[in-house]
């Protein structure tokens, strides 16, 4: 089994048309997904990989039973794409979009908390559940089918372990990328509580990095919630105080935030905290 | 992206907070139209611009002049001091805290207010600083400005002019995209007017699309920060000797951490973001020489970048300029075998995992 | 509160819907700067003005003239004319219907369009109207405007204006409080326009506090009724001759339900509402008197309204003007004793139980 | 027992210094409801009946405990007061004010509801249990202890059918009136599910009028979901068509919306429907 997405997950991709809408459908099928509709506006009625495109998601949900949006659309219009999932009440949104202005985020995250809708991202690469869907742009090569739920900030450092992972024979139920930016739709303690449910999952991995205080807040759900093993690992231990890196989710602040209080409030928790990613597939197997 | 005290000033204006009369100017013979007793504050983005001397009284327009001319073009904290802000002097009651910033734990605007102003606010103590999230459902509503009024220790009149600049400032972090928005100090005058005595404003870049206005805005950057901005990638200069190129900012941190394990420091630490454009791999490429360091390593996992893309990009970048650094080149994911091939075909050995190339690059800087 | 069609288009253009061109006159020797041909409508606040003859062209200036003088003065539905909308004839290629009305069951705003415009929209099969809901923390999304476009019908550059109507529709709605605004028909010009050729709007009577423009609006009412309005009182007359004053809309037609029962007939539905102010229940009465009833029940729960407020205000009608109608009053809840004191001192018999009442003043009226 | 209100019901009351305010929270108290504080903007530190008053409401629900906010405020302002009491986390608000703005209604109903706040109102004479607590301004004088749950649209006409109810003898569980206005934050069905929940009421009495079609919705709910027996008046029988009565709640549009429409329903539904308002206690005793 897995999280989030399932057998009966049917996804519909807004911005299908575009380059990366268009490519990344291709590699969401070809991983085994059930891509059913895609929405371009003003392009209804056209096909891309012989999917039809819609209108409007309302439609596409109408006639195709999409419960699933991924949304691809440049960031000025990503909230009105993600609204309007919501509002044609599908299930999950995933939106992969990155440079989406923060203040957007924080109103379509509080909307789609209010429907119900779980909202994976913005600017973040999606999940997979190998053999079952990947929704977003994880590579689909990086997966094997095991026991592992991966919960991960990062998008390419989450590739990188999960290969790994893989690579050392240990597979996963879901890897979920929940994104780097500042307001998440669902943060580790969401994807925690689904993975400490699922049945199929055993072991858990969390991925952060320096900067705000998610891993601390996630440390103590652990501590509290989560009885299932689980090794993590801290990206920027040696990143200098103060620099601005690469994405706003790296600016460390104050005494929380930091690689140090993150570490110690896993290691606090329970959690086996690997000191490099390739050291994570070795944690595991202990 | 952070604005100068005066740009920050003039959106509180445009937004209804009252603020000192002021001018900018960056020669002293260009102040008219000032009239004393006046402050002289040197416009540069960074914190303790007061105790560095950045800030003076003066009592006359003559000593505004004079003081003018000594403030620009001090250095402060790295910083040289292009333009000064020459304000009405506040007669000071009182001095508020009164912050609106993104909040990533309540995902929504958070104000912070504090009787305590005038100082670093992360040295008041918690108990007198008072924190109101506002529901983003919700929106502002006039209770918010009530209860900072109420907490910062205002009554009447000047309760109901605090409450009302709260209301503002929420509209400006809101209307103008920004991430912060700051008073410090929020004055109360000894007339009862409460006014900005200082402002702060960090706009989100990511929104600049929708400010025509700040988007024009100039930041206060190095050359080489200046074309990484330019070319959208995160670029940071550091101590080390190696260059990191990769892509996402956690990969490119996880880098890092694994050149340290194996002794070697960073020089640049660049992270790429998804690209699928082979000209800003190769103008990455070419700024990263510009950093001179002494060996480049590569790290790219492929998602939305195609790993031949990014093979594309370096192959150009080392036929246009022959590259004097060595390059430990590691890339993996989306087309990893054409890219591995063409790496290569042009005579690079491509590292095949992470602690490979970490340890590789680390040998190369310490030789 | 409905407006005139030239008031709901004036509200339209100012939120950027196109209107034809048109003036407003209320004699024809007002009208100038027409250009023909034109439109003449009459302006009543009832539907039918086509099929009464209340709307009709003119194709030169001199005709309009001689229409205008024709409909200006006419009675449609028993509203008669007193002003007249000269507008440009329209060069019809199609009509669309589109309407923004508040939604009790899905508790919003709900848009309401059809590719059959131009007819009496309840007329129009279901399966030709497209309704949709705007969500109200989602609030007006470009989609929505999207949708409608395209199930009426239009496509390219005609679906984009339909859809920015759809857009400016909604924010006239919400920023006006309307209850319901709507085109009908939302013209599509030979020539390629999108432009409403008629337009209804329904302001919430209860949000005039912050309309001051539109609170000034005269409506089309009985003097009965204007007092009522002034009065704040719900007043219908009716075609019995029992004059009903309760308090609560449910209250009095149950009452109205009671004395029918009995044989009995309403002449007069009077709502007082919540009220704790002897001169309103005062004036009510006098306002009551003038319908002439024959007889006049009072039936009175109290709650916010108490029930001596009411027994006194009764008591000081019937001073200032002697009644001539005889009084059935029923006073019940707070402070009833006391009332029923006042009222039994006035040397009047006040009834204990609705029944009883309506049973009363039935025999009352029909002796 | 009770709904919507028990014995931990805490009531801050919004606009208390006000005549109304001031008036019926000493009815409240009379009553037998714990009012604990009351709000008004600038009147901090004063008191009201022995009452605390408080500036915002955070500052009451922090200080006393209040957990129902009673909402006195004028209508101008009661968007703001009722969205000052769900910020404050209040599990229920009754907002007695009419005159509320409707497009102000629609936006405080649907984030009340976001936050899973029971909103009563506006324009509602708010509920009494019996034994339990009043919240809102019905009479005190009207009640009697039982086992009948009354849910009404109309404010008076349920202080009539209730007392009547009394009189001959029939108590009530809890007394709840949603309200007239066309957009109240609960409906029928909602009171209804919680009437058949609770184990303390028996029997149930519902009060309509014309308009709208909240009773067709109801009926439907009646009929799959109500075990329990319904009594029912609908006022407006013999109301003309077409005539605006006193409210918006009253105007009859289209077929539904009736008169006719609502008792058929209502009967279909296994209702019984009384003619007159004070038949409906001999419905209740057969």
């Amino acid at each position: 089994m897995s999280v989030i997405v399932d057998k009966d997950t049917k996804v519909v991709v807004q911005g299908i048309t575009g380059y990366q809408g268009t490519y990344h459908s291709k590699a969401m099928m070809d991983f085994g997904t059930s891509v059913v509709a895609g929405v371009t506006p003003g392009k209804g009625g056209q096909e891309v990989h012989g999917v039809p495109v819609f209108d409007t998601v309302s439609e596409a949900v109408a006639q195709t039973g999409a419960n699933t949006s991924c949304v691809f659309v440049p960031a000025p219009f990503t909230m009105s794409a993600v609204l309007e999932a919501v509002d044609a009440d599908v299930a999950t949104v995933v939106t992969v979009t990155e440079h989406v202005p923060v203040h957007d985020a924080i109103r379509f995250v509080a909307v789609a908390k209010a429907h119900g809708v779980t909202l994976i991202g913005p600017n973040c690469p999606g999940l997979g559940a190998p053999g079952t869907a990947k929704v977003g742009i994880l590579p689909n090569k990086i997966f094997k089918q095991g026991d592992v739920g991966v919960v991960s900030r990062s998008g390419t450092l989450t590739y990188e372990i999960v290969n790994a992972m893989s690579e050392a024979g240990i597979g996963q139920s879901t890897c979920v990328g929940i994104g780097g930016d500042r307001i998440p739709g669902t943060g580790f303690i969401e994807v925690l509580k689904r993975f400490q449910e699922d049945p199929d999952t055993k072991r858990i991995v969390l991925v952060g990095e320096i900067g705000g205080t998610a891993e601390e807040e996630a440390s103590e759900f652990i501590k509290g919630e989560v009885t299932k093993p689980v090794v993590a690992y801290i990206a920027g231990r040696t990143a200098p105080p103060g620099k601005r890196m690469g994405h706003a989710g790296a600016i460390i602040a104050r005494g929380r935030g930091t690689a140090d209080s993150k570490i110690g409030a896993l290691e606090a928790s329970g959690a086996r905290v690997a000191r490099l990613p390739t050291d994570v597939p070795g944690l595991l197997a202990e | 992206m952070k604005l100068f005290e005066y740009k920050a000033k003039e959106l509180m204006k445009r937004h209804g907070i009252p603020v000192p009369r002021g001018v900018v100017v960056s020669a002293p013979e260009q102040i008219t139209g000032l009239s004393a007793p006046a402050m002289v504050k040197a416009q540069v983005l960074t914190g303790g611009r007061g105790k560095a001397g950045g800030i003076r009284p003066a009592d006359t327009v003559e000593a505004a002049r004079a003081v003018s001319s000594e403030v620009l073009g001090m250095e402060i904290r790295g910083y040289s001091v292009k333009e000064v802000l020459l304000e009405d002097r506040l007669n000071v009651a009182k001095e508020i805290y009164l912050g609106a910033t993104v909040d990533r734990s309540r995902k929504s605007i958070l104000f912070m207010a504090s009787p305590d102003g005038g100082v670093d606010i992360e040295s008041v103590p918690e108990d007198r600083i008072l924190m109101v999230s506002v529901d983003p459902l919700i929106g502002y509503q006039a209770y918010v400005g009530r209860r900072i009024a109420s907490f910062v220790g205002l009554e009447g009149e000047q309760a109901a002019q605090c409450a009302a600049i709260c209301g503002r400032l929420y509209e400006l972090t809101k209307e103008e995209d920004a991430e912060l928005a700051e008073i410090n100090p929020l004055v109360v005058t000894k007339d009862g007017q409460v006014i900005a005595g200082d402002g702060k404003v960090t706009i989100d870049s990511d929104s600049l699309f929708r400010h025509d206005d700040l988007a024009q805005l100039k930041e206060d950057l190095t050359p080489l920060e200046e074309k990484a901005r330019a070319l959208d990638i995160a670029f940071v200069q550091l101590d080390g000797n190696i260059g990191v190129i990769a892509n996402g900012a956690g990969l490119t941190m996880a880098t890092l951490d694994s050149i340290n394990t194996f002794g070697g420091k960073a020089g640049v630490f660049l992270d790429l973001g998804g690209t699928d454009d082979p000209e800003k791999v190769k103008q990455a490429m070419l700024l990263m020489t510009e950093a001179e360091p002494k060996v480049i390593l590569v790290n790219i996992f492929g998602g939305i970048t195609k790993c031949d893309t990014v093979a594309a990009g370096l192959l150009e970048a080392m036929e246009e300029r022959g590259i004097g650094s060595p390059i430990v080149a590691r890339i993996k994911g989306v087309n990893e075998e054409h890219a591995r091939e063409m790496l290569r075909n042009a005579g690079m050995k491509p590292a095949s995992g992470l602690s490979e190339a970490a340890q590789l690059a680390s040998q190369e800087s310490l030789g």
